[in-house]
């Protein structure tokens, strides 16, 4: 086990018990800070696979302000602060939604696992620096891209709009 | 004749056809947007409109002669969406050419009968503009030799005959046990005729694309002269029963025949008129030119079920009418059992049987658009068309009428030296020839043949019966004493049918010169009974 | 000349059918048309005769053309020969002779409930007349059948023409039904000839009769043997007939006397060789016709009204006929069958003429009404006598000689042929009709010359009045052929050479049929007043109702029919609509449980996503 | 050297995790959460095939656990992943106004509580059976595209 692997098991078990609990806490604010670490140990994850770049925009983008937004989000619809048994469905219906995860993880990580094998990758973390992305964005991708900055704008007047509201 | 062939093949050519399918449509258009034109004009202009028409009709029918040796003189073959294979392909030989010319007269004579004869609710101007449509979607059914095309063309005529039976359709039916009347008539005919024919065409369309898929080529001249070749047998049997129950449904085959009463009695006149003169026809029309000739194999296989059908239809069809009470409707029942003979004649896959399908087509077209022309203006008069209501005695009080009934009825029943005989007579002889291994009815077809005899007597019971009650008795004892006698105009009206009826009756070749070659190669091609 | 004469018997009569409906704005002019159309059928078939039997015979003269039939063609063509130029003829006279009386006997326009329809009367008979003609002269199956329904129609029209009468149209329908169920026969022959001869052509027909196979001529035969039962009105399609005296009585004695029920046994007679060439059809048709013969006169015996008397009688001589053609010994030998035929058209339409001068003046149908005309009206009492004489066989009046010539013809075939037990039958059946014939026909001129007149139901006397000359003149024509048309024998047409009478068959019948025309007017002078009292009341009401076979007919034909249109009406309400009413129900239901999906809880719409997403997840696992 | 096992594993488990979270959850926002999961799920995916070398896995066992030197110049395993993560910011945004409307307006953001648009919903209103009739269709005296007829036209001026 090198030193690489090493790494990313702990940043990767770290992310997956967090985002366990995120899903699972009884605590409002508990789940969302539990996001935060889901999110934050995942850009570790992305660092240690060589992505310099998407690491830190996960960090900025997700953990700064997607985050951030939950959380006024939550304080904003008075979400109970402490331990509530009323934020989950019932009890068949959670049973459910238990099976559809493990059917959704077992169906995912079985094919993938069996496609990848017994492989390995090195990561070339020079590529994932903000030189080469920067180029291939601005290159290759530049009309995606620019659709992309228009769907952002799009949303932002959208969210503006919808959150207004009908105001007469 | 050949002059005249001349003159159109140096002026127009081929394109003539498109012309003729073109003019009405183009009409039709015009019509619905110029909201300005008074009902007087508008319907001046279609039936001039339709005069044309059956001009070029007539031309076009000319200039596609000579019919001797069963080859489509008259083509036209553009290319049209080539990454489809779709052509604009047109043409027009026996088979279509009764048929083109049918339409034509048929759309005259509504244009021009709603010059004077007004609907009950509603915009003349608009009705004549859905007539128009008809008529030209069936003329382009009848001269387009494109499978997609002529999917189209099918399809174009359903939309304004939709109109004409939701929107200036009788919501004035009574209320009978079981079925309600009045607006919810209406719209019940509407709903049926539209969901039953689009069923049909959506499953004629499978059909079609699975042998286009097959073949390569949507063109229906290519295929039949492929004539099944490349198609293994399970293919044709597959795609052979989604194009014939399609099309048995607009023809109407005993079974899927349950929209057409309805939609006959709601229909206003010219709308009834064309649904059993033209509609009906494109069905078997689709059936002589897309399913026996490309889909020879398959057709055979399915021809006898077609076959048990028609035959079902004709006897329980007329049975049926012996008691019906509404005359429009007994008229809609009975056109099932005469298409029953039309159905039955293409079955039999012979030359005979051909012919006399394409003979009754037609007589049945003249005969049934006489009818309906009459009782629709009985039912004008009366505000009925319920036989009890309309009272005894029609010959004194209203002799014209009457007399144009009592000469439907009579040709209705097949009378020898009138139009409607000679098709049902050689349906049988080719129902009855098609026996042996290699037909397509087998052992079946005596059998059959013996029914459909048999069924030509059951018509004359039910038509009699309506003679009886309606045309002879004493006038004194009619609800309605006092109505008027059919106008010159309405006479005028029925008249060409009535002339057409007695001269197809007694000089069939008229009509069975120009559709024989053109069958026999149409069997040759397709390796049918000979 | 021949050809164009035998065009335009058939031309003539059709132009002043259309002609007298579409112009004649007035009674006059529509009767003007009807007389024109049928005296011109008269000249044409006169030179037509003259032509045939002095250049010979023509066939296949074309006159509709010729019919692609997608394998071979049918010529619709005519012909004409020594039988249809003596057929067409007789019915030219007659006809010619109706439509003249019918301007006296259907006078006036009638009242409002009860039209005359005088323009759509004559127009009738004209089409008839043509229909007859084309019947005659056809020289294809199909274009005889196209005669052939269109006398049906014309005969429905005309049976019909009083329909205000319920009992009118019931008849109308009758007949028109009875015989269109026989000529399903004919039809079917066609499209059976059609099927393995490939021709319907008359002339090919016959020409391979033999070479045809035997099942197939056997069959045709039998089929046109029923559409000739059914038009000849013979057992047991012969109940159409005495309904159908309903019509005028002029129509009566064109259609239903002289030439529409004689084309059944025309059309023997014209295919013979084809009957002759299969087993057993004329066999049938003999027996048949002797059932139908002594039957029809034992009914004929015991009717009250004289027009139906006559019809009972009509079928009995038409049964003549067809024995007389079907006892033939040689394929070419259908003279004494038709030469009653010709004889028969000539009394018998003189005897409803009469009849209807009888009706006209009293104003009923019953014998019993027109008692005593012996002495108000000897004139037209002279000229029943002479009909009644012929249908009796009296010597030397025309059906004398027909008669006995059939009677001879059995005889031969029966002791000197191979026609064996059926000529036999046909023979002793033939004697006593003719003892019976005598009988109602001496019964009838007892009853109608010298009985005493009962009082008229409703109290009025019966004014005694000139018949118009209208009436009369036809009446003094149709005469001429009545008494004298034996004469022809002396010189006899092709068609009639083989009409023999042998001189012991004569007698016989001559005493038996003075035996019974004696017996029933002996029976007047001796006190009785009708020889038909001698009849148990109940068998002469069951005669005179024609056995009951009506109710048989409505039992075992019209309540079945009935009970099944109506089963298939309700089932096409019911059984053949149910899918599609089925599917608007399914429908509903299945939109009514199916909405109950639709939550509107978030997490259940996402669950329905997972769902299919793992759904086609394993798909693709599974199925790669 | 990293086993690809490992983020298999990891995608896997967020996915479960996000899904479970997208249907167990009453509140909007927590249910959001779910939804980040599962895109987060995605990224790790695109992030390491990002490391494969052009080709994919398959060029990787034809050419053994080398390092992957001919790497898709597009680089379009990180770049996908920045574009999952421009549009998870774009999606959160807007869903959350949603939230924060839903709120306002109905006081609530339970899930369970906001079913007016479902069959089950206590404030759904709808008789069944009553309603299956559309209103008449237009009248016959006006079909459609079409105007007034003159009378009633004057009329309504």
């Amino acid at each position: 086990m090198s030193g690489a692997e090493l790494l990313f098991a702990a940043f990767g078990l770290l992310a997956a018990t967090a985002a366990f609990l995120a899903v699972g806490s009884r605590h409002v604010v508990h789940a969302a800070l539990w996001l935060v670490v889901a999110l934050g140990s995942l850009a570790g994850v992305y660092l240690v696979l060589g992505a310099e770049i998407v690491a830190l925009v996960q960090l900025l983008v997700y953990v700064g302000a997607v985050v951030v937004l939950v959380l006024f989000a939550l304080m904003m619809t008075r979400a109970p602060i402490g331990i509530r048994d009323d934020l989950f469905v019932g009890k068949g219906q959670r049973l459910a939604a238990v099976l559809a995860g493990v059917a959704v993880a077992g169906l995912l990580g079985g094919t993938l696992l069996v496609a990848v094998g017994d492989a390995t990758v090195d990561p070339d973390t020079a590529r994932g620096q903000a030189e080469p992305i920067g180029r291939a964005v601005f290159a290759a991708w530049a009309l995606p891209f620019e659709l992309l900055s228009l769907l952002l704008l799009a949303a932002l007047i959208g969210a503006v709009a919808v959150s207004r509201g009908r105001q007469k | 004749m050949s002059g005249i062939a001349d003159a159109i093949e140096n002026v127009t050519g081929a394109w003539i056809l498109p012309i003729m399918v073109g003019l009405p449509l183009i009409v039709a258009v015009v019509l619905v947007i110029a909201r300005r034109l008074s009902d007087d004009v508008a319907t001046l202009v279609a039936a001039s409109t339709a005069t044309v028409t059956f001009v070029l009709a007539i031309l076009a029918s000319i200039a596609a002669g000579p019919y001797r040796d069963g080859e489509m003189v008259l083509e036209l073959d553009r290319s049209w969406v080539p990454a489809l294979g779709v052509g604009f392909h047109f043409g027009m030989d026996g088979v279509s050419a009764p048929l083109v010319l049918l339409t034509g007269l048929l759309g005259v004579l509504v244009c021009v009968h709603s010059v004077r004869v007004r609907p009950a609710s509603g915009r003349a101007r608009l009705l004549v503009a859905c007539y128009l449509a008809v008529v030209g979607g069936a003329l382009a059914t009848f001269t387009v030799m494109d499978a997609v095309l002529f999917f189209i063309a099918f399809e174009l005529v359903l939309v304004p005959m939709w109109f004409a039976i939701a929107f200036w359709g009788d919501d004035t039916q009574p209320d009978a046990p079981g079925r309600p009347g009045g607006e919810v008539a209406r719209r019940d005919a509407a709903n049926r005729f539209i969901l039953f024919t689009a069923i049909g065409s959506a499953l004629m369309l499978v059909g079609l694309l699975y042998v286009a898929l097959q073949t390569g080529t949507t063109d229906l001249g290519k295929l039949a002269d492929l004539a099944g070749e490349g198609l293994s047998h399970d293919v044709q049997v597959i795609a052979a029963c989604f194009i014939v129950v399609g099309l048995s449904v607009k023809a109407p085959a005993f079974g899927v025949h349950t929209w057409l009463p309805p939609a006959h009695t709601i229909a206003p006149t010219g709308g009834s008129v064309l649904l059993a003169g033209v509609l009906l026809k494109m069905g078997t029309y689709g059936l002589v030119r897309v399913a026996v000739p490309i889909l020879p194999d398959g057709f055979r296989t399915v021809a006898p079920f077609l076959a048990l059908f028609a035959v079902l239809g004709i006897v329980w069809a007329g049975l049926a009418c012996f008691v019906e009470r509404d005359l429009k409707r007994l008229i809609a029942l009975s056109s099932v059992a005469h298409m029953g003979f039309v159905l039955l004649g293409i079955a039999s896959m012979t030359p005979q049987g051909l012919q006399g399908a394409l003979f009754a087509n037609i007589a049945h077209g003249l005969i049934t658009g006489l009818l309906f022309l009459t009782v629709g203006s009985l039912k004008d008069r009366h505000h009925t068309a319920d036989l009890a209501l309309i009272g005894a005695g029609l010959r004194d009080r209203v002799p014209r009428l009457g007399w144009l009934l009592a000469f439907g009825a009579v040709a209705g029943l097949g009378l020898p030296g009138l139009a409607g005989f000679w098709g049902e007579l050689l349906a049988i002889v080719g129902t009855w020839q098609s026996t042996g291994a290699s037909s397509s009815l087998g052992t079946a077809g005596r059998p059959f043949a013996v029914v459909a005899v048999v069924g030509t007597v059951i018509a004359a019971v039910y038509l009699l019966r309506v003679l009886r009650l309606v045309w002879h008795g004493a006038a004194a004892d009619a609800p309605q004493r006092v109505v008027p006698d059919a106008t010159r105009h309405e006479v005028m009206v029925a008249a060409p049918l009535v002339v057409a009826t007695v001269a197809l009756g007694l000089l069939p070749w008229l009509l069975l010169d120009l559709t024989g070659p053109a069958v026999r190669v149409l069997l040759i091609v397709s390796g049918g009974n000979q | 000349m021949t050809v164009t004469a035998a065009i335009l018997t058939i031309a003539l009569p059709a132009v002043a059918a259309v002609c007298g409906l579409l112009f004649a704005r007035s009674r006059t002019a529509a009767a003007e048309w009807g007389i024109v159309g049928a005296l011109g059928a008269v000249v044409a078939s006169a030179v037509e005769a003259f032509g045939v039997a002095t250049g010979g015979s023509a066939a296949s003269i074309t006159f509709l053309g010729r019919v692609d039939l997608g394998v071979g063609t049918l010529a619709l063509d005519i012909r004409t020969d020594s039988l249809s130029s003596s057929v067409s003829l007789a019915v030219a006279v007659v006809a010619a002779c109706v439509q003249i009386y019918s301007t006296a006997y259907l006078h006036g326009e009638g009242t409002p409930e009860a039209p005359i329809r005088y323009p759509a009367y004559a127009a009738t008979v004209s089409l008839f007349t043509a229909a007859m003609m084309l019947v005659v002269h056809a020289d294809d199956l199909i274009l005889l059948l196209v005669g052939w329904e269109g006398m049906g129609i014309c005969s429905y029209l005309l049976i019909g023409h009083h329909s205000e009468r319920a009992t009118a149209r019931a008849a109308a329908v009758k007949a028109f039904l009875v015989t269109r169920a026989g000529d399903l026969g004919v039809m079917a022959a066609v499209v059976l000839l059609l099927g393995s001869a490939r021709t319907t052509s008359i002339r090919a027909l016959i020409a391979a009769a033999e070479e045809l196979p035997a099942s197939t001529v056997t069959a045709a035969a039998l089929l046109m043997l029923l559409g000739v039962i059914g038009k000849s009105a013979q057992f047991p399609l012969h109940t159409w007939l005495p309904d159908a005296m309903e019509g005028p009585t002029p129509v009566s004695a064109l259609i239903h006397a002289a030439t529409m029920v004689a084309a059944g046994v025309f059309l023997v007679a014209r295919l013979l060789p084809v009957f002759f060439a299969a087993d057993g059809a004329l066999t049938i048709a003999a027996i048949v016709a002797s059932i139908t013969m002594l039957g029809a006169a034992l009914a004929a015996l015991a009717q009250d009204d004289l027009k139906r008397l006559l019809a009972y009688s009509t079928i009995s001589q038409v049964a003549y006929m067809l024995a007389g053609v079907a006892v033939a010994q040689d394929a070419g030998e259908a003279a004494p069958g038709v030469f009653h035929l010709l004889t028969h058209a000539g009394f018998k339409a003189l005897l409803f003429l009469v009849a209807g001068c009888c009706i006209h003046l009293v104003n009923s149908n019953l014998m019993s009404r027109m008692g005593g005309m012996g002495r108000t009206q000897p004139a037209l009492m002279v000229l029943l006598g002479l009909g009644l004489a012929a249908l009796a066989g009296i010597p030397p009046f025309s059906g004398f000689w027909s008669k006995e010539a059939v009677l001879t013809a059995a005889e031969h075939a029966a002791v000197e042929g191979d026609g064996g037990l059926v000529a036999w039958i046909v023979l002793v059946s033939g004697v006593l009709t003719a003892l019976v014939t005598g009988v109602y026909s001496g019964r009838a001129f007892s009853l109608v010359a010298f009985g005493d007149p009962a009082p008229s139901e409703d109290g009025h006397e019966t004014e005694v009045h000139r018949l118009p000359r209208a009436m009369m003149w036809p009446l003094w024509v149709l005469a001429v052929p009545t008494v004298g048309l034996g004469l022809v024998l002396l010189s006899p047409p092709d068609i009639l050479h083989g009409v023999h009478v042998s001189w012991l068959t004569a007698f016989t019948g001559t005493l038996v049929s003075l035996a019974g025309v004696g017996w029933s007017l002996t029976v007047t002078r001796i006190g009785g007043k009708d020889v038909a009292d001698a009849l148990p009341p109940g068998v002469r009401a069951f005669l005179r109702d024609g056995y009951r076979l009506d109710d048989v007919q409505d039992a075992l034909v019209v309540r079945p029919y009935r009970a099944l249109a109506r089963l298939a009406h309700a089932g096409d309400q019911e059984v053949v609509d149910f899918y599609p009413r089925g599917s608007v129900t399914v429908a509903r239901w299945a939109g009514l449980k199916l909405r109950r999906l639709q939550a509107g809880m978030a997490n259940g719409y996402v669950a329905w996503v997972v769902l299919g997403a793992v759904a086609a997840g394993l798909a693709g696992v599974v199925l790669s | 050297m990293i086993h690809l096992a490992g983020p298999v594993v990891l995608a896997a488990a967020l996915a479960g995790a996000g899904v479970y979270g997208l249907l167990a959850r009453r509140n909007a926002v927590l249910v959001l959460i779910g939804a980040e999961l599962l895109l987060n799920a995605v990224n790790v995916l695109l992030v390491t095939a990002g490391t494969l070398p052009a080709g994919g896995l398959a060029a990787l066992s034809a050419g053994g656990p080398a390092r992957a030197t001919a790497g898709d110049p597009l680089l379009p395993g990180p770049v996908l992943a920045i574009v999952v993560i421009t549009i998870a910011a774009a999606e959160i945004g807007l869903a959350l106004a949603v939230v924060l409307l839903t709120f306002r307006q109905r006081g609530t953001s339970d899930l369970t509580e906001l079913r007016e648009l479902g069959e089950g919903s206590p404030t759904y209103d709808e008789h069944p059976d009553a309603g299956e009739l559309p209103p008449p269709a237009s009248a016959p005296e006006t079909p459609p595209g079409d105007d007034r007829t003159p009378s009633a036209a004057g009329a309504v001026r």
